[in-house]
């Protein structure tokens, strides 16, 4: 494993409550939040006034920036709310049937066409358009296409899941997107911690010469697009680069699926699996959610809360974000809903940093976090911007095994911020 | 469902290390040269070591908590851990007030004066030793040889005549240097009992290998060019210098202190090579008897220094050019 | 008038422990309390009569050679001093050794003949003189005494403590003399802290 | 331009002003100051030397007073700077009385390590000097104790002393000569002598062919430039052209003259008194000792048969880890070369050569026998007594010497029977050679004794009356190849020696055999000098010869 990117831990993986569990379909819920902003790119505007009555998969809301994906009806009803912010609709459970056809391209063009008006995001989390990231700039040639089936957050199961009941669809949807971005061949990366993954996709693959899966380390944050790049195939993508650079385009599992179902049936993206686990939930399990349903109704549907419930997550443990209620809608890149038990929940005071150099042996990025906290705090941004506190992923590794249980991450987001801001009025 | 759930940054899972824990696996790892020094020195090497380890949690309790509870006694640890490695490095026949004071300088100068812990520029231990050497030079180079075994079913505090230390001119064998069986600081002696902290260090993930290498390295380098010069290069000439004195409880416990050495992986490199070319060249060309102290003091003022020139490149910085 | 002057030379502006002036002496000649004594008396002795002089020129000296004729009149009396410790202190001129030349370079005297007796009276800057050479040497008598306390156990030679004691001599090398200053500094500036609060 | 005038002219005046000042108080103070300063001189010269006056000398290498009570001379002040752990080194000051003999060392200046060097100035380290003269090492731990924690730091004070004594001894012409070296009995060949220069050794290399002295190189020295150069320009050439030794010094540098002086003497020392040939050494312990880097080097060697068999060095001080390796190394040059010309270990120049002055410091001496710690076997000796030629045969078994017989003697039977047998008597008893001579022929009994110690000083020989009547066949290595001859004995007598095979070239080898054979019969002796152009087959026949007998005693 020599070739695997430096730094990195080993946090407790917690995947066998939900690894074992098919993903469950759940039932439309009585009413979806859509927000208007569920990808990197600029914000769509509505295209749907209060009042009106939606179809299923009908475009609600689009945006003429290039880096942006359009957002669709999850449900079928009558929409209640347009602000700024988002779109609700009230779902008419007996119209909501969604009905497509097959779609035909006839060039790359067409295809990327396609993908963006299903409204197709970086489903592992990264929410970034699809089909800006199969649409290499002029003078640059894709010659591999990669799926990431690493999924080393903890707790999370989609993409295991996804793989093992949807591996089909997966390996369809990444000869659509081989194509859309002009590679030659594919390479699957899975954390060897899914061996039935693995095994699965193997024996998919058997007849396809253009396809190739690689087992990769158990490690933190193996899933990191650059970092994933660097433990396949040995290159580092540049800093401030994108796998571009190195004539490579990479996506999720669970896009594959979408896209192929977007060219298939002409279905936009709609809902997305979410592993909803931890030891606050009662039913820890995956679950086929669709986009806008409240984490509430999804809780519920997964048996509820227990009492002892303290902490919500949306996302993985390692980089999700806290929330404070559960009336938050799933959206394109909630991957994982975790209730934590309130004996889980860290509140640790800052101890002074001891220099014990953790972080900077856990930090996949090699970069110094004791010092870009101590700049941070000390608001000296342009030292914190000289040894690269902008190139942080913001991973967590760092704040994982610090000792002195100094939230340096979160250091780290106020300081880009700053600078952000800074640069901004500049 | 309005419940308040509490919110927090990412990430939401923490590793289980804390301060606390490091510290007090360091004192677990400084227990094998402790009670080999206590078997090899006696009753007095206990004395020393208790009243090194005690002050300074006290004294550590007082600053940082003005109080003397049990709580604010045992702290983080690293008092303790200051204490005894102070303790370790002094004489087994230094007098006990002598240990006080040495644990207060440490203490209150070393650490306290700096801002306290995380702080500190200098290793506290050897603050506390630099000062005592300095003040009471023939006390802190006045040493004992280690006890007989009929030593300890006579008397176990001996009033042992001074001898040589192995740097002082004593001559033994290796494996007496091996065992520790020659007269020295109480925790300097013993070359197996340090490798067993060692051991634990590395198992533990608590040290790092570079700063061990490169000291122990960078110095036997020099002792082999030293001892190839005067003709009498052996390998054994090598290992006689980096068993003497306190090179190898140096090269586990004191430059590996998370506080005073750099945190990049090439400035720990560096830090080694540097604490060992000087802790030579004090040995073998300079007055003072043992370089270990200065050597790694000087060296931790280099420490911003050095890790400002080892910023390491970052993920991808290698092919964007 | 006077005695509120002698404040700002021995505590408000002392020129050791709040302006900082002179350090070099401070630290080198402070390993008891009579050699802090006796650099003192000199530079005071020195300070005295430069300031008289640079005060009674002031008006004859034109600005852009004022430097330099500062220097010629400090070095002037600092070689005076020097010959006439050699000839009658002997025991003091060898113990203070290179640092008597050196209050040439002493920054307290320059800085007062600059900052003060070339803008002043001449009763002005002698009265600065007194309290600044006044300051200047109870800061070393006492930076010499702790560290003879501390170093040697005595004071002006008379022995404190037993000689049998072991003392801490590292207050009587150079790094005593950093670790002392560095103290009394803290133990002042906190002081001083703790009266503004108050 | 008026305006620079005037800064000229207030600058100027002000440095006339402060001219006149510093002149004036100048020519008060100044006297005051010389005679202070002369009155500290003198008090502190008074500290080392009791005397009442000092006059500087002129000329002089280093800095001296002659001291002076009462205008009578009383002794010489040598102020020296030797070097230590600071660069700045320690100024000593050493008084002597005219003797030579050390009357006050005083510290004048020094930067040692506080609280650790700094114990150079105690006074019972330096009232340890006091009495030390001309005859002394001053070396630490064998008149002055060192000091704990500064050993170098006193190390350098040991040397300025010993270099202060050195040089009055010198300068005062109280420095024995050493012996006269004849350059005609000294053989061809380069040897290396050395001797200690005015700071530190001085090595030279000297060259003689046909009993000349051709040439003197300096291959080490560490001598202050400016006075060395014209030393080492002038005397090798000096010597060169007067073909002697004794050439006169470099005024100004006698230090390094007379150590370079020295260091020829010592190169060709061996000749000069004769006695460090090993192979002319008589057989046992010798004990010595010398100077090493630190302190005394005590050595033991043995002599066996001309042969140095094994060196011990008993004691010494020097560097653990340097200083003993030097000892192995030259402990086996020494072995393997049989000569006291080996090359000193680098690096350790000071052990090495403290080894072999001890060695031949033990080599002037007479040997002691230790007959515990003799092999087992017997031994023949043989030495002058008061008729003539001695010779006896001595037992040794288990350690003890259990029987010491007189084989053949010329002395008066009725004086030095009697006297024998009670010699032999006190020996087996005493176990020792050191007995009382027997009154009344002591010259006799001082023959068997001297007969005794040549015995046991050699290696051990076959009993030729031990033999059996028989022929016997023995084998050795020699020149070719293996040689095997068959040896007869009749009556105790050898009387036939005949070679069976051999492989040496027999043009060389055969009469060879044939004239040790002969005698060998003729004098009954197997240990026979070999026949000159044909030395290595004669010791294979000897080798064979001895090894047929041996298995004939052990049969």
């Amino acid at each position: 494993m020599s070739k695997s990117f430096s730094g990195g831990i080993h946090p407790a993986y917690n995947k066998a409550m939900t690894a074992e569990i098919p993903i469950a379909d759940m039932p439309l819920p009585d009413k979806v939040r859509l927000p208007l902003s569920q990808h990197i790119g600029a914000p769509c505007k509505p295209l749907v006034a209060k009042g009106d009555t939606v179809a299923m998969g009908q475009k609600i809301a689009d945006s003429d920036s290039f880096v942006s994906a359009p957002i669709h009806a999850s449900v079928a009803g009558e929409v209640v709310l347009v602000d700024d912010q988002a779109i609700e609709i009230k779902t008419d459970k007996e119209k909501s049937r969604f009905s497509g056809a097959a779609q035909s391209y006839n060039n790359q063009g067409e295809l990327r066409q396609i993908i963006r008006e299903a409204g197709i995001v970086g489903l592992g989390g990264a929410t970034f358009p699809t089909h800006v990231k199969v649409t290499p700039p002029e003078g640059v040639t894709i010659h591999t296409f990669m799926i990431n089936g690493a999924e080393c957050e903890p707790f999370l199961t989609t993409d295991h899941r996804v793989m093992l009941e949807q591996g089909q669809e997966m390996i369809a949807g990444s000869k659509l997107l081989m194509e859309a971005c002009g590679a030659e061949k594919t390479i699957i990366g899975i954390e060897k911690n899914k061996p039935d993954a693995i095994e699965h996709m193997s024996k998919l693959i058997a007849d396809e010469p253009a396809f190739a899966v690689t087992g990769v380390q158990v490690k933190y944050p193996q899933g990191w697009e650059k970092q994933l790049i660097k433990s396949l195939v040995g290159q580092e993508v540049p800093d401030k680069g994108l796998p571009l650079d190195l004539g490579i385009v990479m996506n999720n599992v669970a896009t594959a699926v979408a896209v192929h179902r977007a060219v298939e049936y002409g279905e936009p993206l709609l809902n997305r699996v979410v592993t909803v686990s931890g030891s606050g939930i009662n039913k820890p399990q995956n679950v086929r959610a669709p986009l806008g349903t409240s984490v509430a109704d999804l809780v519920e549907f997964c048996g509820g809360l227990k009492p002892e419930a303290a902490k919500i997550i949306d996302g993985g443990p390692m980089m999700g974000r806290a929330l404070s209620t559960l009336d938050t809608p799933i959206t394109k890149g909630t991957s994982g809903i975790l209730v934590f038990n309130r004996d889980e929940v860290h509140l640790f005071s800052e101890d002074p940093c001891i220099r014990c150099a953790s972080c900077v042996d856990a930090c996949p990025s090699r970069l110094l976090p004791n010092y870009l906290a101590l700049y941070v705090k000390r608001e000296m941004l342009d030292e914190a911007e000289e040894i690269n506190l902008m190139s942080c992923i913001e991973c967590g590794c760092c704040s994982y095994v610090c000792p002195s249980k100094i939230p340096l991450v979160h250091y780290f987001q106020r300081g880009k911020q700053e600078i952000n801001a800074r640069n901004r009025n500049q | 469902m309005t419940d308040k759930f509490v919110v927090g940054p990412s990430p939401h899972v923490l590793g289980p290390k804390t301060v606390k824990s490091v510290m007090w696996e360091v004192v677990i790892a400084l227990a094998p040269v402790s009670i080999a020094g206590i078997l090899l020195f006696g009753l007095d090497a206990l004395l020393v070591l208790v009243t090194a380890t005690v002050t300074a949690m006290i004294l550590e309790a007082l600053v940082l908590h003005r109080n003397l509870k049990p709580a604010s006694i045992l702290g983080d640890g690293s008092a303790a851990v200051s204490g005894l490695i102070l303790g370790l490095i002094l004489p087994p026949s230094t007098p006990l007030w002598m240990v006080v004071i040495a644990a207060a300088v440490g203490i209150l100068l070393g650490k306290h004066a700096f801002g306290g812990l995380g702080n500190n520029i200098f290793n506290p231990a050897l603050v506390a030793r630099a000062f005592v050497f300095m003040s009471w030079p023939v006390a802190m180079t006045t040493w004992h040889g280690p006890l007989s075994l009929s030593d300890w079913t006579t008397r176990v505090s001996v009033d042992v005549a001074s001898s040589a230390s192995p740097l002082g001119g004593a001559q033994h064998g290796l494996m007496e240097m091996f065992l520790g069986q020659t007269a020295g600081s109480i925790g300097e002696t013993s070359a197996l009992a340090i490798l067993l902290g060692a051991i634990f260090l590395i198992v533990r993930g608590h040290i790092d290998w570079r700063a061990p290498l490169g000291y122990v390295g960078s110095a036997a380098v020099v002792a082999a060019i030293y001892s190839f010069l005067g003709g009498d290069f052996a390998l054994t000439t090598i290992a006689w210098q980096l068993m003497a004195g306190g090179l190898l409880f140096a090269a586990v416990f004191m430059i590996t202190d998370m506080v005073t050495s750099p945190v990049t992986k090439t400035g720990r490199l560096l830090f080694g090579i540097g604490c060992g070319l000087i802790t030579m060249v004090i040995r073998l060309y300079l007055s003072a008897p043992e370089g270990v102290t200065y050597g790694i003091l000087f060296m931790n003022a280099m420490v911003p220094l050095i890790d400002r020139y080892t910023v390491p490149k970052v993920f991808g910085e290698v092919k964007s050019r | 008038m006077f005695g509120k002057e002698l404040i700002r030379g021995i505590y408000t502006e002392n020129p050791v422990f709040r302006l900082l002036f002179g350090l070099c002496p401070a630290l080198a000649v402070t390993t008891a309390a009579d050699t802090g004594l006796g650099m003192g008396l000199a530079t005071t002795t020195v300070l005295l009569g430069s300031n008289l002089v640079v005060s009674l020129l002031k008006n004859v000296i034109p600005p852009a050679v004022r430097i330099p004729s500062f220097i010629v009149i400090i070095a002037t009396f600092v070689t005076l001093v020097g010959m006439t410790m050699e000839a009658f202190f002997y025991p003091m001129f060898e113990a203070l050794g290179i640092f008597i030349p050196l209050i040439v370079v002493n920054c307290l005297i320059l800085g007062r003949a600059e900052a003060f007796a070339s803008k002043n009276t001449l009763g002005r800057s002698l009265v600065d003189a007194i309290v600044m050479g006044i300051g200047f040497t109870i800061s070393l008598g006492l930076l010499g005494a702790v560290r003879e306390i501390l170093g040697s156990g005595s004071i002006l030679g008379f022995q404190l403590v037993p000689g049998t004691v072991d003392m801490a001599l590292v207050f009587a090398l150079p790094p005593g003399a950093f670790i002392s200053l560095g103290l009394m500094l803290a133990a002042l500036n906190y002081i001083a802290i703790r009266r503004k609060e108050a | 331009m008026k305006a620079a005038l005037r800064m000229i002219f207030v600058l100027g005046l002000i440095a006339a002003v402060a001219g006149g000042a510093l002149a004036g108080v100048n020519a008060w103070t100044a006297p005051i100051i010389e005679e202070n300063t002369a009155t500290r001189l003198q008090e502190t010269l008074a500290s080392v030397l009791d005397a009442d006056e000092f006059e500087l000398q002129e000329d002089t290498e280093q800095t001296l007073w002659h001291g002076y009570r009462n205008g009578e001379l009383m002794g010489y002040v040598v102020r020296l700077r030797v070097g230590s752990y600071s660069p700045a080194g320690i100024d000593t000051l050493v008084g002597l009385d005219t003797e030579g003999n050390v009357q006050g060392v005083f510290i004048f200046g020094h930067s040692e390590t506080p609280g650790l060097g700094d114990k150079i100035e105690e006074k019972w380290f330096l009232e340890q000097f006091i009495g030390l003269g001309i005859g002394d090492d001053i070396a630490r731990g064998v008149d002055v104790d060192g000091i704990t924690g500064a050993t170098v730091s006193a190390n350098a004070v040991m040397t300025a002393v010993r270099n202060s004594v050195r040089f009055v001894g010198e300068y005062a012409g109280l420095i024995d000569e050493p012996g006269i070296i004849n350059l005609a009995d000294v053989p061809d060949g380069t040897y290396t002598g050395t001797a200690r220069g005015f700071i530190d050794n001085i090595v030279v290399e000297v060259t003689i062919e046909d009993g000349k002295l051709v040439s003197v190189v300096v291959i080490e020295e560490n001598e202050t430039a400016s006075y060395a150069g014209p030393v080492y320009d002038q005397l090798p050439q000096a010597m060169v052209d007067e073909q002697k030794i004794d050439v006169d010094i470099v005024s100004g540098s006698t230090g390094t003259s007379q150590g370079l002086i020295n260091a020829v003497k010592d190169a060709l020392a061996q000749f000069a008194t004769g006695d460090i040939e090993i192979d002319q050494l008589a057989g046992g312990i010798y004990r010595g000792e010398a100077l090493g880097y630190d302190g005394k080097i005590v050595v033991e060697a043995e002599i066996v048969d001309g042969q140095l068999v094994a060196v011990t060095v008993l004691e010494h001080n020097d560097t653990p880890g340097i200083g003993g390796v030097a000892f192995e190394t030259m402990i086996e040059r020494l072995l393997a070369a049989q000569t006291l010309d080996v090359d000193a270990v680098s690096g350790a120049t000071h052990s090495s050569q403290g080894l072999l002055d001890a060695l031949k410091d033990a080599f002037r001496g007479a040997p002691r026998i230790e007959i515990s710690r003799m092999e087992d076997g017997t031994y023949f000796g043989e030495a002058e007594s008061f008729g003539g030629l001695l010779k006896l045969k001595a037992v040794v078994a288990d350690g003890q010497l259990v029987s010491v017989e007189v084989l053949d003697h010329s002395d008066t039977p009725s004086y030095a029977n009697p006297a024998f047998e009670e010699m032999i008597e006190d020996l087996l008893a005493a176990q020792t050679l050191d007995v009382d001579l027997v009154s009344g022929a002591t010259i006799s009994s001082q023959g068997l004794l001297d007969a005794l110690k040549a015995a046991l000083g050699s290696a051990p020989r076959l009993d030729l009356s031990q033999v059996p009547d028989g022929t016997y066949t023995g084998r050795a290595d020699s020149f070719g190849g293996e040689l095997e001859l068959e040896v007869t004995v009749a009556d105790g007598v050898i009387t036939d020696i005949t070679v069976v095979s051999h492989s040496d070239t027999p043009d060389y080898a055969n009469p060879a055999f044939e004239e040790l054979a002969e005698t060998v019969v003729d004098e009954q002796d197997i240990y026979v000098d070999a026949v000159s152009g044909a030395t290595i087959s004669s010791r294979g026949w000897l080798s064979a010869l001895e090894e047929a007998l041996r298995q004939a005693v052990t049969d």
